[in-house]
């Protein structure tokens, strides 16, 4: 058994990713970017079969947060629905799956977070083992720093890798409207710089953002008719390494490597890469653990560095290759999206257009 | 409360506290663990493959197999990896810049995520500082320091 | 046949449910769940492709998304490892979402499981603790719920005591249960019609308990239900059909007392099980009745009984064990309240009745069976629908 | 005498055997014999939120603040939402038009709350009201006194009655209860969806 069903991203919108979008509710927030996926293709809620989302209520401060947000679809008459308290990457994948069963043929998705009205790095240490990580309130800076030191002390990177990696993505931001950092300082002046958390510099760790991404997928012809080039999904896959920091080869994301290798990464060129690399060290990780390098475009949208918001980064990444085979630039990209700390938990999949 | 101008209207703010005192049962083998902390002696748990974890979980960190061997390890360690908390947080075992830090304890295999108290690099000795009132947390390590 | 490819539970395992269990972890607490299930599938932790796990707000435990924390507890490392939020309804769509994974082809064995460990904190505290700007609930967590079951007694002209009856149904029906969290052998009509009265209509005894624990189920393709089958000789729970409906909760021309997402949801998972006449058709149910009103309200909505008529089956006896369509042999929420568990426990339930698994609350001869979980304010709706037979 | 009462078996049924439980870890000497071996910690957790509640819902609060109630008006429906939460949840479409209800409504659903929350919950026994505002499609919360418990009655009129000027501030707060208006009651079937 397989899956059988041709599934493509048909349509992707995201938000204008902003520090604080103070203004606004998580309903207003999220709302002009599903009814943007679902216009730019001329879609209405009643097209759609399954609709599936990803938030978390610790980011929001309020439990059930994502109820609320139901408001922003228009889902009465009901709908057929689900959320995940996870990125909107993995409530596409269930997406995904209820395509794959035949329960519907078309699926929005969407993924979002207000991450400015709580200490996002301070919020994000109650994801932690509960008894032996937890009550030290370790922020999520501190411990990427602790894989980035394992990673200088391995040889496995410089910081003047990571300051390059953070100038790339930077100013490749600038193409990027919906950007919240555009543009690098030289990585010179970037390792002048004094440590936000040695080994860590400002540059090495991405913005708070606000903000989030709403996708549409079709199967087959449904596809078709929406675009006239789908962004097929040709392999997706997601898998967890262990919560134990100190057990694990920080240096090396394996659940990243398998992933991507049921994704099937490896059955052709990679054109372009959008990777889920919150922090400099972690794309190196992850480019060797997706075998990714030579012509491979890697985050051109400026990545998690340039728009980190929690919930929707993963998603988003999985939207930007998804415009680049629609539009016709790439033809063959791989989009990761991660979870947890350190990169703990990973889905790549293989987006294609039409040969 | 009405600080900022967005659209003519001003924005309304207000603090949201959310805090609980969360309570934890522990099992038997984080129970014995913060048991030892209180008595300033630390214990570990045999893997499947022989190698001692610790702080012990009551499964093998790579195949979730129940562990049940329970043996006491050093105070004393090794750094294998830290990064500098420059700005240090609500909660946070120290209230002035330290390091947060991956000890391996002797007599463990797996390292022990905590803070250490001042500079130190990769490889650095360190020994547990006890708190002075042990309550049976992870906390009853108020933090390591180098062994000079 | 709900989707692509077949989908059986072949294992179902169940923590012992109490207001604290102080002898376990949290991660501990699964554990139990998650072995149980696979002794009972004669599988291990190798032979399962995927983990798919669902629990009610992070708040309850304090821990955001835990299934990061999980992961090794539930021998997850370089596996697959999800996780449902869809509210009270989560159990019963976290095992919808375990059977998408075998349906569209992905996997063959998966392993999902449910919990809930609110003696970690406080449901009051955990599900509304009071937002700047907004109405304090004065009047709690029933008090959400009660004018709708007012005005379902106005509608339908029940009689007061429905209510009573069903509390007693269900909390007898769980002396036969032993994982139940409340046993309450000295139960009468009276000592139910004499509890405290909180929300009228709603008395303490027709409320839901607060519980820590933990259901899990292995979920199979065709292949390897038929093989887990001829080991453990139980036969599997075939799926015939899962549904999710939604609605927002404060919508123009929406009906809290009998919501159209449930209606929907019900005409959805019959259509796809080939179930015409649920009454006739359907042998036993585990229905989500966190306060005993629910039952006759549910009974209509789900079409069992006419509208305005639910109570009358309840009053009937028609529900209970004896009855011709017993009503949550198990004893329902009422007896065990794990919220992010209890919509799983309604499935786990179903499956181990048409497995003919359940023990001293077995009704014999049972061969389709109904799940059914809600959530939010009454806007979110799961059901599976389980045979003995291969759909 | 309902059948459920007669049925005498009350024995409680036993576990299965053989059930997987965690195996019983070996404690080293000097942690095995201590007294009082924990079992249960309790681990504080404070969090800080800076809240905001978005752009309808602050138009609503200030307009509390001057003791208007502003609802706003689905852009396809014509329905009024209010507390407006900035959308309509049907068809998913921004409300932008703010309409202003009066404080008068209809009882559209109740209940008898025998145990109250918080400081702000009045004496028990009180009653819980769901009230529709006259022009509104949605309901509001509140408790509604001056009037005896078994006198409530679904499809009542009602009325808000407001704290001093001087303490309105932007909550819903400012509403302290509802009352009864002598008016006619309204048929409860033109209450169904809308509760």
């Amino acid at each position: 058994m397989a899956p059988t069903r041709d599934v493509a991203i048909v349509s992707f919108a995201q938000s204008d990713h902003r520090r604080a979008a103070s203004d606004t509710n998580e309903v207003e927030m999220i709302q002009p970017v599903i009814h943007g996926a679902l216009d730019k293709i001329g879609a209405k809620i009643a097209d759609i079969g399954f609709t599936c989302s990803g938030s978390s209520d610790y980011l929001a401060g309020q439990a059930f947060s994502f109820v609320m947000t139901l408001d922003a679809v228009g889902a009465f008459p009901p709908i057929m629905e689900s959320h995940v308290e996870m990125d909107g990457a993995w409530a596409l994948y269930e997406a995904w799956l209820k395509i794959q069963a035949g329960h519907a043929d078309t699926a929005l998705v969407y993924g979002y977070s207000k991450a400015s009205p709580g200490d996002l790095p301070r919020v994000l240490s109650r994801q932690l083992d509960p008894y032996y990580y937890g009550p030290l309130w370790p922020d999520s800076v501190a411990l990427a720093g602790l894989q980035a030191r394992a990673m200088l002390d391995a040889g496995l990177i410089t910081e003047a890798e990571m300051a390059g990696i953070a100038h790339r993505s930077r100013e490749a931001a600038r193409g990027n409207p919906h950007a919240q950092i555009k543009g690098s300082a030289p990585i010179d002046q970037l390792l002048a710089e004094d440590y936000l958390s040695d080994p860590l510099r400002v540059h090495d760790v991405p913005p708070i953002t606000d903000g989030g991404a709403a996708i549409v997928l079709a199967a087959g012809d449904r596809a078709r008719e929406w675009v006239d080039r789908p962004a097929w999904i040709r392999g997706i896959d997601h898998r967890i390494d262990s919560h134990n920091l100190g057990a694990r080869d920080l240096t090396a994301a394996p659940s990243a490597k398998l992933a991507g290798e049921k994704a099937g990464i490896g059955a052709g060129a990679v054109d372009v890469a959008e990777l889920h690399a919150p922090f400099t060290h972690q794309e190196k990780i992850l480019t060797t653990a997706l075998g990714l390098g030579g012509s491979t475009v890697i985050n051109p949208s400026g990545g998690p560095l340039a728009a980190n918001p929690v919930m929707g980064a993963g998603l988003i990444r999985l939207g930007e290759v998804a415009n680049r085979i629609m539009d016709g630039e790439a033809n063959r990209g791989v989009a990761h999206a991660t979870s947890g700390h350190l990169l703990q938990q990973n889905l790549v999949a293989v987006l294609e257009g039409d040969a | 409360m009405a600080d900022e101008k967005s659209g003519g209207t001003p924005l309304l703010e207000a603090s949201l506290v959310i805090e609980y005192p969360f309570n934890r049962t522990t099992g038997p083998v984080i129970g014995a663990f913060l048991t030892g902390l209180r008595e300033q002696r630390v214990l570990g748990i045999r893997g499947v493959d022989g190698r001692v974890v610790c702080p012990p979980t009551e499964y093998d960190p790579q195949t979730g197999d129940p562990l049940t061997e329970l043996v006491e390890v050093g105070s004393e360690g090794t750094v294998t990896s830290w990064s500098w908390v420059s700005n240090p947080r609500d909660g946070q075992p120290l209230d002035h810049p330290h390091a947060l830090a991956l000890i391996k304890l002797d007599g463990a295999d797996t390292a022990m995520l905590h803070v250490v108290d001042g500079e130190v690099a990769t490889g650095d000795r360190v020994r547990i500082r006890w708190a002075d009132e042990r309550e049976g947390l992870i906390t009853d390590i108020a933090a390591f320091e180098r062994i000079a | 046949m709900s989707g692509a490819n077949r989908v059986a539970v072949v294992g179902v395992g169940q923590t012992k449910y109490a207001a604290v269990r102080g002898d376990v972890s949290l991660a501990g607490l699964l554990r139990e769940a998650a072995y149980r299930a696979l002794a009972d599938a004669h599988l291990t932790m190798d032979d399962i492709d995927a983990i798919i796990v669902g629990k009610a707000p992070d708040f309850f435990e304090g821990v955001m998304m835990p299934e990061g924390y999980l992961a090794e507890a539930l021998g997850a490392v370089g596996k697959p490892l999800f996780r449902v939020h869809t509210a009270g309804s989560v159990g019963g769509s976290t095992a919808i979402v375990a059977a998408s994974h075998i349906e569209s082809g992905v996997h063959e064995r998966v392993l999902t499981i449910g919990w809930e460990m609110q003696s970690c904190s406080e449901a009051m505290w955990a599900l509304s603790f009071p937002l700047p700007f907004q109405q304090q609930l004065v009047a709690g967590a029933g008090g959400y719920f009660a004018p709708y079951i007012r005005e379902y007694m106005r509608r339908s002209d029940a009689p007061d005591d429905i209510g009573i009856l069903v509390a007693l149904k269900d909390r007898l029906n769980a002396l036969k249960n032993p994982y139940a969290h409340l046993h309450e052998p000295d139960i009468t009509y009276d000592s139910v019609k004499e509890s405290f009265m909180l929300w009228e209509p709603i008395r303490y005894s027709e409320t839901c308990p607060s519980s820590d624990g933990a259901i899990a189920l292995v979920l199979a393709g065709e292949q390897a239900a038929e093989a887990s089958a001829a080991s453990t000789g139980v036969a599997p729970a075939w799926i015939h059909g899962t549904s999710m409906r939604s609605e927002p909760a404060m919508a123009s021309g929406r009906d809290q007392v009998s919501p159209q997402a449930s209606r929907d949801c019900a005409a959805d998972v019959y259509q796809q099980a080939g179930i015409t006449n649920p009454r006739q058709q359907v042998d036993v149910v585990e229905m989500y009745v966190p306060f005993s009103w629910y039952e006759p309200m549910w009974l209509e909505s789900l079409g069992f009984a006419e509208v305005n008529a639910g109570w009358k089956m309840t009053e009937s006896g028609a529900t209970q064990r004896t009855g011709d369509l017993p009503v949550n042999c198990s004893g329902g929420v009422l007896s065990t309240n794990p919220i992010g568990a209890s919509g799983m426990i309604r499935f786990g339930e179903a499956a181990m009745q048409v497995r003919n698994q359940a023990g001293d609350h077995q009704i014999d001869g049972a061969r389709v069976a109904v799940g059914h979980a809600y959530g939010g304010a009454a806007q979110f709706f799961a059901m599976w629908v389980v045979g003995s037979a291969k759909p | 005498m309902p059948p459920a009462d007669t049925d005498t078996d009350r024995t409680v049924s036993e576990m299965p055997d053989g059930l997987w439980s965690m195996p019983q870890p070996t404690v080293p000497a000097p942690i095995a014999d201590v007294a009082e071996p924990i079992q249960r910690i309790r681990v504080p957790a404070s969090m800080h939120y800076r809240y905001t509640p978005g752009t309808a819902p602050t138009r609503f609060l200030l307009g509390l603040a001057e003791k208007k109630i502003l609802g706003e008006r689905d852009p396809v429906n014509g329905d009024v939402y209010v507390p407006p939460r900035g959308m309509s949840p049907v068809v998913g479409l921004p409300t932008t038009e703010q309409v202003e209800l009066s404080d008068h409504g209809s009882l559209a659903a109740f209940c008898v709350v025998h145990i109250g929350f918080g400081v702000n919950a009045p004496p028990t026994p009180f009653v819980s009201a769901l009230v529709l505002l006259d022009g509104a499609a949605t309901s509001v919360y509140g408790t509604l006194l001056e009037i005896p418990i078994e006198e409530v009655r679904i499809g009542m009129r009602v009325e808000a009655v407001w704290v001093d000027d001087a303490e309105l501030t932007t909550s819903f707060e400012n509403i302290r209860y509802w009352r009864p208006l002598d008016e006619p009651d309204v048929p409860a079937a033109t209450l169904q969806g809308h509760m």
